[in-house]
């Protein structure tokens, strides 16, 4: 009566192609990266039955490029192996940071940023950080790549703009200028294992004299999408990203938020706490990006 | 006269009685004279843990009583 | 008793004896046996917190290729109406969500999976009963129609299953002598034991009805009784092989699987293994009570006790049996009071039935009452530990539960506490202290225990308390102890409920006192005969010799020129002095010893998150005498981390429906190794009378006073208390912005 | 309903197995090539029992399928001690501290520690106690644990 599949393509066209075959049969297909958001759904909340379309052993999602204009990173490298790339960590550590917190040693053994994103969750630590550094998705599709920046890529709790056959590739990034840095924060009730109450994540580029000429803020947590907060980044433009500029940034984040309560925090909570985690977070960003001048 | 003391639970076999004094020599016949008085009560007193002069039993049987003991009935305690 | 000074074996911290084994992968646990032809059974849980089962039809699921049987609560014995039995399998109400309806055995644990889903079960939902609130009022809705309070025939139905009540003096008179009172409510949340470890078992049953099962259990003697219970069977039908265990904490005392894997099995006539997975431990396994603890206290401006009152009501879960009883004897047990009153309740709500944890019931009414002393502490202006060095029970004071205590250790604790420089150091600005005391009373119950020396002079020990945190290690140090012969040369086995006495369960912190109390007496035995022995090798009489170091010697004075005769030169000979030696005891241990401590911990908050972290936590804890050092200190890290846990995070949240919200490690979260600091410990030794090597238990107190300590340090922080568990984050925000 | 082959390297030794797709690698090694010293404590990456080096990499192996372990090498808890030189470093330390108590979750802090040394030489407490987050021990209160780990490191870097 079992009836999964498990296959492992090694190009973008052999992946596309068992996709389709898989739709033409009316088989259930799932894309697999790191699975470990999959695996566990499959155990607790969906166990029907599908083909797993692995796609790590594309080259696509599994190269980082980093390029005079941007950085581009493969959709289904396991975090622990991004962190273990010391260019990308100087360029983008908020984003690494973020990378870094899904789950244990083990878990970043295995969990990818474009799986963090696929999954779709209002608390996906990764996204926040992928949104304040402008990273554009790169997608698969039957009709060639397509782009979507990534504040437009979750559309709902745990739903997505993918369709059809398609499947996320990887990022292109902004290579981040002379005096960017970005920061990424959540708060979580132990120091690890936790998924995030709240996260927030900045990034802000300061200028010889210390004014911010560019920022992008966005929370995760507290709505059913993470969202890029454009008002909290205009706050800081112009600003030498100071405590008041920072407070104000914070208090547009927190009436930003459309949190919930549920078994990981109240409404007050989370509106409360996403100001205070873009204040903190705005603080390292704001550090960074001096000593990156 | 032992003094013997009962816990809540035992209340509705002592028709609320809470303290007695008990002439006896052991905790078998104290068991005795109080079914006698109260039928019913032994089925009881077999799950119930008792301490004789400060030292609790959880199952007593033959354990020497004397006129000045004091006898507590209190639950078994089991433990993690 | 010898001076702890004088011992060779005892307070050493050799490597235990099946450590090799559980490093490297070998030691096999509950999940780890497979049989030949075996099947897998999973169970259908109800998805209502409160429903009338009107009729359960299994015939989709016996239908699927591979699954060979299927059953509900209409294939077992329905004369068997304990509560136990209709946990097992729900009768005619699914009493809350999670409740196992039906079990399936297939071929592979996938189909047995995917054939409960086609068992067709129609429920008449009811409205859940979910709160102490909810549960205790008039016409409450009733989780058991049929219950009564306290088995009062002329009692109305009611959710109250019993009442507890203890007084000594006149409280009014206490309270109208005191100078300061305090009066609060507390709430601790239901938590869960967390064993690593889910319940498993595989079951196979002849066709002459023998059952033998595997199982991962604190009390193999325990699941057999309790298996031959619900199934109508003989106890001597059944014999139960304990595997290695995965952790209890008490959570491994009670059956849930056993039974049905058994009938399964008979139906079958192929083994069944059963295993649970995470969630259905948190859904279905015992968790904690929940419990609201109003304390009252009056003292003094000196700071004596002059009166206490406490009301307590403890969740039971969907059957009668919380730990109330426990947690009303234990909430003043560290006190000398002449005036208190307690009033305890047992109360049914639509929840899992609750197990035992550790000390079960004393963290939450102690977690109450060491949170009054402490703000009573404030209020005096005195030192927390002085204020309960005023009014400390110590050797003769009658426990508020009725005996007088013999030797106990607290006062020494509380001294040691204060003169500790974990404690002389004061806290550093931003950084709150929180004291508390622990207690737990122990248990003795019945062990058994051989002593068997081979041929070249090794000792193995076989007993019947399925080792959890090392006790193995204990027992061959009380062996070698006790015979004078090296540690390396003894062995500790836990035997089949076929293969050693009778022993009781692991639990109650009994093992290493009561379990190697019988180890101490089998090698006396062995002791003896091998005095005998050398008697006759020497042509004696055998009070002419005795035994020291490990040799027999002819008593001083005795006029003969021989050598000694060591362990092993006794058993090479000893197929010609009278076959094997093999020495035995069996006991029903009596003067457990209560085991106190004293805890305290230091704590930062961020302000703005609600967060608090653990930068410090000392325990100072009375073990009688530490037979193993590093295992008492084990006992006693595990237990704070544990407390620490549920005074922090742990917590079982349910939805509107009773359906438990974060089933899962994810969600309920225990303490990872980041969140927590070095445990320190100092373990104080005040001899238990009633053991050789004046043995305490250990392993149960230590999980009592990190509640209050850390809700105690919490206050010292913020300048204001939080009465109720857990301190989270969300809690503690709101706290501080409702104090603002 | 088709198995796959699974051609694999577990402790050095070669392994073909058949599996389903949806097993996991904690399946594989436990039930199909019945090394059981992997243990399960939660089925969703939150315990860290189930620990293996997949391709020297730290993962949960309920959380990774049973045919992505084809072509890769992985070492379980049965593989950490030599058969020449005995136990590894970080087993005979969690015993000399009575770093277990209960066991069940020993095998893996048994492989995440051993992953740890092998990536740093000296790590501090604050290292050690982050990289076990994943490991869940619910009865030694992870003291003994995270000492018995400092002492490894210590150990290694005087034998070195």
């Amino acid at each position: 009566m079992s009836n999964f599949g498990y296959v492992a393509p090694t190009t973008v066209e052999e992946t596309l192609s068992v996709l389709k075959r898989a739709t033409d049969q009316g088989q259930r297909a799932q894309i697999l990266a790191g699975g470990t958001d999959v695996i566990v759904q499959m155990r607790s909340v969906d166990n029907s039955h599908r083909l797993f379309v692995d796609i790590k052993a594309l080259r696509e999602t599994n190269e980082v490029l980093i390029e005079e204009e941007q950085v581009y990173i493969g959709a289904a490298i396991p975090s622990g192996v991004l962190n273990e790339n010391a260019t990308l960590k100087t360029l983008l550590p908020g984003l690494l940071e973020s990378a870094d917190l899904i789950g244990s040693t083990q878990i970043q053994g295995r969990a990818s940023i474009g799986g963090n994103l696929c999954n779709s969750s209002p608390a996906g630590d990764t996204i926040p950080a992928l949104i304040a550094n402008a990273a554009i998705c790169v997608i698969a599709t039957s009709e060639g790549i397509r782009t979507v920046p990534v504040e437009n890529f979750v559309t709902g709790v745990g739903r997505n703009c993918l369709v059809g056959n398609e499947f996320l590739l990887g990022f292109q990034i902004p290579r981040p200028s002379t005096g960017t840095g970005d920061a990424y924060l959540r708060f979580i009730p132990r120091t690890e294992m936790d998924i995030a109450v709240v996260g927030a994540a900045v990034a802000v580029t300061l200028g010889q004299d210390g004014i911010c000429s560019h920022a992008r803020v966005a929370i995760g947590a507290v709505a059913p999408t993470p969202l890029l907060v454009d008002a909290a980044g205009v706050a800081l433009v112009d600003t030498p990203v100071d405590e008041e500029a920072l407070r104000r940034a914070a208090q547009i984040c927190s009436d930003a938020s459309q949190p919930i309560t549920d078994k990981r925090g109240t409404i007050e909570y989370r509106r409360k706490v996403v100001g205070v985690l873009c204040r903190r977070a705005g603080a390292i960003a704001r550090d960074r990006a001096l000593s990156n001048q | 006269m032992a003094r013997v003391v009962f816990p809540d639970h035992l209340h509705r076999f002592t028709q609320g009685t809470h303290e007695l004094e008990v002439d006896c020599a052991s905790f078998r016949q104290l068991v005795r004279v109080l079914e006698e008085k109260w039928p019913g009560i032994e089925s009881a007193l077999s799950s119930t843990a008792v301490a004789i002069d400060g030292q609790i039993f959880q199952d007593a049987w033959f354990e020497k009583i004397s006129p000045n003991s004091e006898v507590f009935f209190l639950q078994r305690i089991e433990g993690g | 008793m010898a001076d702890a000074a004088n011992y060779k074996a005892i307070g050493t911290r050799p490597i235990r004896p099946d450590g090799i084994e559980k490093v490297t992968g070998r030691a096999n646990f509950g999940a780890d046996l497979n049989l030949p032809d075996m099947l897998h059974g999973k169970v259908l849980r109800s998805p209502h917190a409160h429903a009338r089962i009107k009729r359960i039809d299994l015939s989709k699921a016996l239908a699927v290729d591979g699954v060979y049987a299927a059953v509900s609560s209409a294939d077992f014995p329905q004369e068997v109406t304990s509560s136990l039995s209709i946990n097992i399998l729900a009768r005619d109400k699914a009493l809350y969500h999670g409740h196992a309806i039906a079990a399936v055995a297939a071929r592979t644990p996938r189909i047995a999976e995917e054939a409960i889903e086609l068992i067709e079960v129609e429920y008449e939902v009811l409205a859940p009963v979910l709160s102490l609130d909810e549960a205790m009022q008039e016409n409450a809705t009733l989780v058991n129609e049929h219950l009564r309070t306290n088995d009062e025939e002329s009692a109305p139905p009611s959710n109250i299953a019993s009442t507890q009540k203890f007084e000594r003096g006149d409280v009014q008179k206490g309270f109208d002598e005191a100078d300061v009172i305090v009066e609060e409510a507390f709430r601790v949340p239901s938590a869960h034991q967390g064993y690593i470890e889910p319940h498993a078992c595989v079951a196979t049953s002849n066709p002459g009805g023998r059952v033998t099962i595997w199982c991962t259990t604190q009390g193999p003697f325990e699941v057999r009784s309790a298996t031959a219970g619900v199934l109508a069977k003989t106890v001597s039908d059944i014999k139960v092989i304990p595997s290695e265990i995965g952790g209890g904490f008490g959570g491994k005392t009670v059956v849930y699987l056993e039974p049905v894997a058994v009938r399964l099995s008979e139906l079958t006539g192929k083994p069944v293994k059963m295993v649970m997975n995470r969630e259905e431990v948190f859904r279905a396994t015992g968790p904690a009570s929940a419990t609201l603890c109003k304390i009252k206290v009056g003292a003094t401006k000196d700071g004596r006790i002059t009166a206490a009152q406490a009301w307590l009501a403890y969740e039971a879960g969907a059957f009668p049996g919380s730990p109330v009883g426990p947690g009303a004897m234990s909430v003043f047990a560290p006190y000398d009071l002449e005036n208190f009153l307690v009033e305890g309740y047992d109360v049914l709500v639509n929840k899992p039935k609750v197990a035992a944890y550790r000390a079960p019931g004393a963290p939450q009414s102690m977690h109450a009452m060491e949170c009054a002393i402490d703000e009573l502490a404030q209020r005096l202006d005195m030192d927390p530990i002085d204020l309960r060095l005023k009014n400390a029970a110590k050797e003769g004071t009658v426990a508020p539960y009725g005996p007088k205590f013999p030797p106990i250790g607290l006062v020494k604790c509380l001294e040691a506490a204060k003169r500790h420089p974990n404690y002389a150091t004061k806290p550093e600005e931003g950084v709150g202290r929180g004291v508390a005391v622990g207690f737990w009373f122990n248990i003795g119950m019945q062990s058994s225990a051989e002593v068997c020396v081979a041929e070249d002079g090794a000792v193995s020990i076989m007993e019947g308390s399925p080792d959890i945190g090392g006790s193995r290690a204990s027992m061959c140090l009380m062996a070698a102890e006790t015979l004078g012969v090296p540690y390396e040369t003894i062995n500790a086995h836990v035997g089949d409920t076929e293969s050693t006495g009778f022993c009781n369960l692991t639990g109650g912190s009994r093992t290493t006192f009561a379990t190697g109390l019988a180890v101490v007496k089998a090698c006396e035995d062995v002791i003896a005969q091998c005095k005998a022995r050398a008697a006759l090798t020497w042509e004696l009489d055998v009070d002419q010799v005795e035994w020291q170091d490990g040799r027999a010697v002819p008593k001083p004075g005795v006029n003969i020129d021989v050598d000694p005769l060591s362990l092993a030169e006794i058993a090479k000979t000893m197929s010609r002095t009278g076959g094997p030696l093999l020495g035995r005891a069996s006991l029903n241990a009596q003067g457990a010893g209560a085991c106190f401590s004293v805890n305290w911990t230091d704590v930062i908050i961020d302000r703005e998150t609600g967060k608090v972290d653990v930068k410090a936590f000392t325990a100072v804890q009375d073990a009688g005498r530490a037979i193993h050092p590093a295992y008492v200190e084990g006992q006693m890290q595990g237990g704070a981390v544990q407390g620490l846990g549920w005074a922090l995070n742990e917590e079982y949240i349910y939805d509107g429906n009773g359906v438990v919200e974060n089933a899962s490690f994810l969600d309920y979260r225990v303490p990872v190794a980041s969140d927590m600091p070095m445990i320190d410990c100092e373990i104080i030794e005040v001899p238990n009378p009633s053991h050789p090597y004046g043995v305490r238990g250990v392993g149960e107190t230590p999980i009592v006073a990190p509640l209050a300590a850390t809700s105690n340090a919490v206050r010292d922080v913020l300048g204001f208390r939080i009465n109720d568990l857990p301190l989270s984050p969300p809690n503690v925000l709101a706290a501080i912005d409702a104090a603002e | 309903m088709t198995k796959i082959y699974v051609s694999t390297i577990v402790n050095g030794r070669p392994e073909d197995v058949l599996c389903e797709a949806h097993q996991s690698l904690l399946d594989l090694l436990r039930d199909e090539i019945g090394l059981t010293g992997t243990k399960e404590g939660c089925g969703t990456g939150d315990c860290g029992a189930c620990t293996v080096l997949l391709d020297d990499r730290l993962v949960c192996s309920c959380l990774v399928l049973a045919p992505e372990a084809h072509g890769k090498e992985i070492t379980t808890v049965e593989g950490i001690a030599d058969s020449q030189d005995g136990l590894h470093v970080v087993q005979q330390k969690l015993l000399e501290h009575a770093a277990l108590q209960c066991g069940v979750c020993t095998p893996g802090f048994v492989v995440a520690a051993k992953a740890l040394l092998d990536k740093h030489s000296d790590p501090d407490e604050e290292t050690i106690r982050y990289w076990l987050a994943g490991n869940l021990c619910r009865c030694t209160g992870y003291d003994k644990i995270i000492r018995a780990v400092q002492d490894a490191a210590q150990e290694l870097a005087t034998t070195k």
